[in-house]
């Protein structure tokens, strides 16, 4: 490509690298927010009270805990439910 | 559908995508796992962490849900013999290689 | 590049249809998956297996929701001839 | 493209719109055929009763019966609810 | 993010991207407007057409959607009031060329 | 090509970051429709309007959602700094 020079080259991988990332994170807060907002806050009151507080600072390390926990139950029955799926097979 | 028309080439093709299949069903299998069951199961939001009763719960909707996902597909696979019996021909065919 | 051969083409066209087929399936049972979830999987998740009554309500459901995707189908496939059927009488009368 | 002749990109291109199609007619069939279910089928009983049968032979006309009112109305209140949408503007 | 950087072929494509945008929106506005008031306003089934009740009830579901939407958005420009005016300013420039 | 020079670097990287914005924006206002609808606006459709509940509702959701966006991007980026944290001390000790 004419006329990039090595700096811009950089830059500009740098600026790719930085909207990867702040993407990776806004994903993440969107699909929180609407996960947390949907489980925590039942009817709209005046304003957001101890529970749905409670529940909201949480959430997020609760999302992880039941992924940890749901990763973990997979792993270990990898043997038992996929009865039928051979390497490479799929049989649904 | 021919299976005997795929050359080695496409035969490798069908395998490699029989394989990204998998690692694509997977992932979300384990997602709408943890959604499913994080809907379902976490109510407490007072703890640190996860109550005991919520681990369990979190738990038996693993093994439901997969027992149910393993489920409807015998059926699926009952229903649509013709695929099955190419993917174990192509499956079988590529093992003895 | 002589890809387009005879043999090669063939192939290549079993492989799409086999691809396209699989894609198609697996939109299917995802469908399913999530419907069937819903109507008979109570979310109280008092033990790990299907009881009786879960699995014979999962079976059902699986062959209620082929059915219907057959009777939805031939539908769609109905409405879509009457829809040709007009368009071809339209034609016919425009050109008189 | 050497080595492709005339007939073989006429059947390719034909191959394509087929597939095309088929493609369309079945994204329709995935997408109706679990709107109604959801629909029309409540508890899983032992069969389909007449109730369910009636409501699955009608619901894709209902369906359309109802994108066609919606587009009726939305066209009859372009004026209305789009107040702040200039031309090119969006203020969401 | 300074507005006045912007060429005029970036000013261009901007307004491009804004109408694209516009469309797209309108496509999702309709079909999650089929959608819902399917679901919650076809509920008979037993007639060859929509009944009158039916069509009325599909009628204030448009309605109440739009105005619900509407009243969102205005929320919405409200809390985004930096981007609003980015978009005022330029289609106002836009439009006095 | 003479493509990047710096006047248009600039403005391409300007319009890059609008049209990201533009994009998030989106996304955002589409999940507050489908969440606060669901909470606010029930669905038996008695009339075109919203009554002043609902008007009430809509507008208290709206702040509820933004309330609960800061707090989710604030506590993800808590949870991500201890991590980071935590390799930073992980890779001191390794070195040690």
């Amino acid at each position: 490509m004419d006329g990039i020079k090595q700096e811009e080259a950089l830059e500009l991988q740098r600026l790719l690298q930085e909207r990867q990332s702040l993407s990776i994170f806004e994903e993440a807060t969107l699909h929180y927010t609407s996960l947390c907002f949907d489980k925590c806050i039942g009817r709209i009151g005046t304003k957001l009270d101890s529970s749905e507080q409670t529940c909201l600072s949480n959430c997020v390390e609760r999302f992880f805990d039941v992924s940890e926990s749901v990763l973990y139950h997979i792993a270990g029955s990898a043997d038992g439910p996929n009865q039928g799926q051979e390497k490479g097979g799929s049989f649904f | 559908m021919d299976i005997n028309a795929l050359t080695p080439y496409d035969r490798n093709r069908f395998m490699a995508m029989m394989e990204e299949k998998q690692v694509k069903d997977s992932l979300r299998l384990y997602h709408n796992l943890v959604e499913r069951c994080f809907l379902d199961c976490a109510n407490d939001f007072t703890t640190k962490t996860l109550t005991a009763k919520e681990e369990a719960c979190v738990n038996k909707c693993c093994d439901k849900f997969l027992k149910y996902s393993a489920r409807i597909g015998q059926r699926f696979a009952e229903q649509n013999t013709a695929m099955v019996d190419i993917q174990q021909q192509l499956i079988s065919e590529n093992a003895s290689q | 590049m002589s890809y387009f051969n005879q043999q090669q083409a063939a192939s290549n066209q079993t492989f799409m249809q086999l691809e396209h087929e699989m894609e198609a399936m697996t939109d299917v049972f995802n469908k399913i998956i999530s419907s069937c979830h819903t109507k008979c999987i109570p979310t109280k998740y008092s033990e790990s297996d299907l009881n009786k009554a879960e699995s014979v309500c999962v079976d059902r459901c699986f062959s209620k929701y082929m059915i219907v995707q057959q009777q939805i189908g031939s539908k769609l496939q109905e409405l879509s001839q009457n829809v040709q059927e007009m368009n071809a009488e339209a034609a016919a009368r425009a050109s008189q």
